[in-house]
């Protein structure tokens, strides 16, 4: 075991040091956190064409694709370097470079894979996922959104929830239901939406933080070309999920890294407040920086396990209920710090409580983004300590 | 010895439920909501007539001439249903003899109460007729300061929230430790409304368990979405006994820590019962048109209300 | 609702103490806390004689059967009073007054009754329990020590386990299995065994805490007279079930009392030793202090409950919960206070460590002596927010 | 960057752990339970030739010139079969240049060390051939006293303690920073003795878990038993990714605050996964024969140990 990097990792995290010292101060002002989604898409996609320039985008695509091809602890170097520099996230192309574009470089033909993934690469296109829906949450598989073959394109109905980026989306990776009378798992299918199409109705969801992060999306007898099939009809929950055996144990760096960012300037607002004389608030916001900590020992080990055995195993879910459970307490510390000046998120005591409220209420959120810490349990219990299925 | 609600006080808590679940109900929690600069004054009227602001004054003053036991139940009751304004400061104000200000009882008058603290969130600022502001042992009544701005983003829809650059000058009101009395009141009458918070998004994510399916069966027949119900309702009713029991030991004047207990252990069961309700719901749980986070982000502010839950803890040590 | 208490019970009250306070100061001292079971005997039912004589005895029996039909707010004071004036702790009577003898008093013959009953009152005799087993646990129901009609007795053999008092016992409140091929709740018989019938082996059990509060008892070819039966062959179930139909919320006043004075005795020892000063043992000092008087008042809404419909209903499950709970708290506090001290039962350092690190130890048993909290946790999602049942 | 055990590193877990569960199992540890003033000669000259007390110690000094990544592993295992005795604190003297001390690396020499605190409660005392002394900066070599009684119940029954009057004389030891180093040695080590303490715990519960059966199904197929033994399981594969990061960084000499955190996570994390299998076991867990206690005892041992956890606690907030 070593934690120091090699050469070679050192020389990757010099060259991406320099890169990021002479591009970051020429990148455009971030538009601000409102609901211009054009804004963002142009800032987040031009972000990207900078990477695809410097030879950093698909940092962890095969090179035959055109990604980097970058080893696990590479992508994390990539990841610790741009988190810490400040630059841009990876935003409205998380779909295209984290989910679609894996999923179309391991599983589409040539062809398919020709036309979709430069396009992902360079930022010049913006993927979605249509694959959760009401009745489908974290029971995906029971997904009942219907396509049925009429010539060469399939016609589709129905309705998909929590879609990020719909509005400014060229693509949305789509699961339907091709086969009603197969077993839930067996009647799926994976093809490609071009968003343009008629009978998309796009309508922004609300979260309790009062932010549109979300869409629903209504699918009204959408003609999909039957050419944008990617695998087999009715085999398309196994390409659905063929992603997650290349997951890295990085899913979750930059969250991480924001929250000892989060956890320092707690400490600076609890010093502000006088809480920080308080040892209970010391003392928690100790116990929780350790496990921010001990999480990011995991994450380098889950990364390591990937560059060994090609994949972090279960190791995504350790980290999930760990971190979920850190996230929660530090939300409640928050709250108990700023007092009442957490009663808004406006933050007109200068207490950055705006931050600190945000991510409190974000905190509710974490078992829908990462399946539910129920079904992550039920993961941990049956894949890594061999415990019988419920049925 | 009877801590069994008595069949008036059962009565007394049906109908508030009723007129209440009608009065103020999703669609009228939106509405107010929308214009958060603004307190219902029918509703208050309305509340005023079903004697919620009069519970506690003297029948031959004009009120009801009920006791804290009653006025734990009614403001349960409005906690169940996120009732919008200062309900508890006006009902507390009403108790404040010689205060000089007409129309409380009745529902004409709202009245806003505030901790002197930093920084100085006043909640329902441009709905208020009258300011009581807490500062050490003092109590003044002041006029709603004018001409000031609402914070663009206050955490809970429902509780509109304006910044004072200075505490506002008025009035002294006088009266026989009046800031504790008015503490002591905001504590049990908070912990009461936090006890309908959360009992209200108990309902609501046990319905959705009865309800919702996924991997073919009711989701509330999986043991790890029944165990976070089932603690809600454990901590509910904990907490509830002891908003009680705090209400009548004011009664009988034998609260001792009482209060501090109910406010300390509402406040907790109220955060698990709110957040279990919105666990339960899944993705639907983190959607703004679900009155889950309502209710949880009036408990974060109740919470932090005049002698909030820190205090309370304080006050239970000081006692050890 | 009222705190205060009535005339009535402010002169129940009145009389309990002038009496304790005559009686006590003649009760011999108590046995030390080692395993000379005839001493605790004599002690325990030396104090039941007295309560006997007092008219005290089977404080919530019907007067009927010979006791004093109090009303659960008088049972409550009762508990409250002996506790708060220290005087015995029912010990090894409890089986005898709290289970089997209201057991009898609802299901027995007129001649099993005049048998059975005076003694349990008159502490002349000791009872125990034999009902879980090493294979039913907390499915009590599972249960597998059979009886065979063998003429005028049943035969039993099998083996019982968590029996306390077995050595001191002259009679066990027995559960078999009288019908092995019907429903496990339909198959049971409920019966007297007598301590000193042929067969019974008795072998202590150590708990973690060092202590031996528990037997196995092994019945090898046990004959029990067909006349101990109570109630019809196979209804033992019912029978041994009906108790709980008169539980008036007053199972755990004495422990909850005890754990108002181990708070206080803690605020004491952390005075002593400096963790006081800490906030974050204050703070969480309180907290629990705050829930044990919210428990506190629980128990008398379940007492009044039990007053005005006959029983506490749900309600002793949701005390249970919310105790165990607390006094983990409680034992974890405790041992962060003691420090060092903690690590042994012993008390070289005079912090009375002893208490604290046996009461930490004991919460570890809390989920036995109470069915364990998953089950407990059932009882309340589906009893009282009517969820459906697992299966 | 390489978190994940090499080759050799997996040999030496599994060699270790291969010895350590055919030398130290239930009988063994029951054994030495009932012999509470002894320290097993024979186990401690066997742990010597496995390399256990030369871990850390150069290849040219008699050692096996292994480093802190190889001993956290090596310790987590020893605290797998909750093996008895102080054998930190003899791997720790181990490491000390110029001690003066001979045998400790082949196991005849048992060395104990204690923190000067109030109460001095020594660990092992009748078994020790030496005692080190950490207090303040300070370390001494101390003679055991003799002529002392052991308490009579301590908690755990595989730590015999002595209760101490006063701190006992000895010989001022010297080495760079020593005192410090002995506690960061210490607390790395007692963590890693403690992930071992959860783990062998959690392979109990999961194995009861498996086999037991109630209501007619296989009490680990109920999501509240399957999901309290999956959160032992987070809670130790992280605590010991932390655990193995913090040796690797003391390798490395870039320690920074590592080791706290491993030493806070890992106590954690052990009383999670050792209170779980005494849940998942009911009743049984009870029992004073089921060595479910003996893990969770010794985790409150070492939880106390030199460096305790509170210690830790404060360190990270130091560095906040």
């Amino acid at each position: 075991m070593k934690l120091a990097l090699t050469d070679q990792e050192v020389a990757f995290r010099d060259e991406l040091r320099a890169w990021l010292a002479e591009t970051l101060p020429t990148v455009p002002p971030e538009p601000p956190h409102d609901d211009d989604w054009q804004a963002k898409r142009a800032y987040d996609t031009g972000w990207q064409r900078r990477l695809y320039e410097a030879g950093y985008a698909g940092i962890a695509w095969p090179k035959e694709y055109g990604g980097r091809g970058a080893s696990p602890t590479e992508e994390l170097i990539f990841l610790e370097e741009t988190e810490k520099a400040g630059a841009p996230y990876v935003g409205c192309n998380f779909v295209g470079t984290l989910h679609a574009g894996p999923t179309i470089g391991a599983e589409a033909t040539p062809e398919q894979k020709a036309k979709y993934l430069p396009g992902v690469l360079k930022g010049d296109n913006v993927w979605c996922q249509g694959f959760s829906e009401p009745g489908a949450g974290s029971d995906l598989a029971s997904l009942r959104t219907k396509a049925v073959l009429d010539g060469d394109h399939y016609v589709v109905t129905g309705q998909k929830i929590w879609t990020s980026h719909a509005q400014i989306a060229d693509y949305c990776e789509l699961l339907v239901r091709t086969d009603p009378d197969a077993p839930k798992h067996r009647g799926i299918t994976w093809m490609v939406m071009p968003m343009d199409t008629p009978g998309i109705d796009i309508r922004p969801m609300k979260t309790l933080a009062g932010t549109s992060d979300f869409s629903e999306m209504f699918l009204d007898e959408v003609r999909i070309p039957v050419e944008n099939r990617v695998g087999d009809e009715n085999d398309g929950w196994r390409v659905a999920m063929v992603t997650f055996s290349f997951e890295r144990g990085t899913a979750f760096v930059s969250e991480l890294l924001g929250s000892f960012r989060l956890v320092a300037d707690l400490a600076e607002v609890a010093r502000k407040t006088g809480a920080w004389d308080d040892d209970h608030v010391r003392r928690e916001l100790a116990i929780i920086a350790a496990e921010l900590e001990a999480q990011w020992a995991l994450t380098k080990r889950n990364v390591s396990r990937a560059a060994r055995f090609g994949t972090a195993g279960v190791g995504g879910s350790v980290f999930k209920l760990a971190y979920h459970d850190t996230k929660v307490r530090l939300g409640d510390l928050s709250m108990e710090v700023l007092g009442r000046a957490g009663l808004a998120l406006d933050d007109p005591a200068g207490l950055s409580a705006v931050d600190h409220v945000e991510r409190r209420l974000y905190t509710l959120s974490l078992s829908i983004a990462a399946g539910t810490a129920q079904i992550q349990k039920n993961i941990v219990g049956e894949r890594m300590l061999g415990l019988p299925r419920e049925r | 010895m009877d801590l069994e609600p008595t069949d008036d006080q059962n009565t007394l808590r049906d109908e508030l439920r009723r007129f209440v679940s009608a009065r103020v109900d999703h669609d009228a929690r939106w509405a107010a909501a929308a214009q958060p600069g603004a307190v219902d004054r029918d509703l208050w009227r309305e509340l005023g007539s079903m004697g919620v602001f009069g519970l506690l004054v003297a029948e031959d003053a004009g009120g009801v001439g009920l006791g804290w036991a009653e006025a734990a139940i009614v403001f349960e009751e409005l906690g169940r249903a996120a009732v919008p304004g200062p309900t508890i400061a006006t009902a507390l104000a009403a108790t404040i003899d010689g205060l000089g200000l007409d129309g409380i009882v009745d529902g004409t008058a709202v009245v806003g109460l505030v901790e002197a603290a930093d920084p100085l969130f006043v909640e329902h600022l441009d709905g208020l007729d009258a300011l009581l502001v807490l500062d050490g042992g003092s109590v003044t009544l002041a006029d709603p300061p004018t001409g000031t701005t609402p914070v663009e983003h206050p955490l809970d829809p429902l509780t509109p929230l304006t910044m004072l650059g200075a505490i506002p000058t008025g009035r002294a009101v006088e009266g026989d430790d009046l800031a504790h009395q008015l503490r002591a009141g905001s504590a049990l009458l908070g912990a009461a409304f936090q006890v309908g918070l959360g009992a209200a998004a108990l309902e609501l994510g046990t319905d959705y368990a009865k309800d919702r399916e996924q991997f073919g069966r009711v989701i509330g027949s999986f043991q790890a979405v029944k165990h976070i119900l089932a603690d809600a309702a454990v901590g509910l009713e904990v907490a509830r006994a002891a908003v009680h029991a705090a209400a009548v030991a004011r009664d009988e004047r034998a609260e001792g820590h009482r209060i501090a207990t109910a406010r300390i252990v509402a406040s907790r069961a109220a955060h698990t019962a709110t957040e279990a309700c919105i666990q339960v719901h899944g993705g639907m749980g983190y959607t703004w048109e679900l009155d889950a986070h309502l209710f949880l982000k009036r408990v974060l502010v109740l919470d932090q209300g005049p002698a909030p839950v820190h205090a309370a803890v304080g006050a239970v040590a000081a006692s050890l």
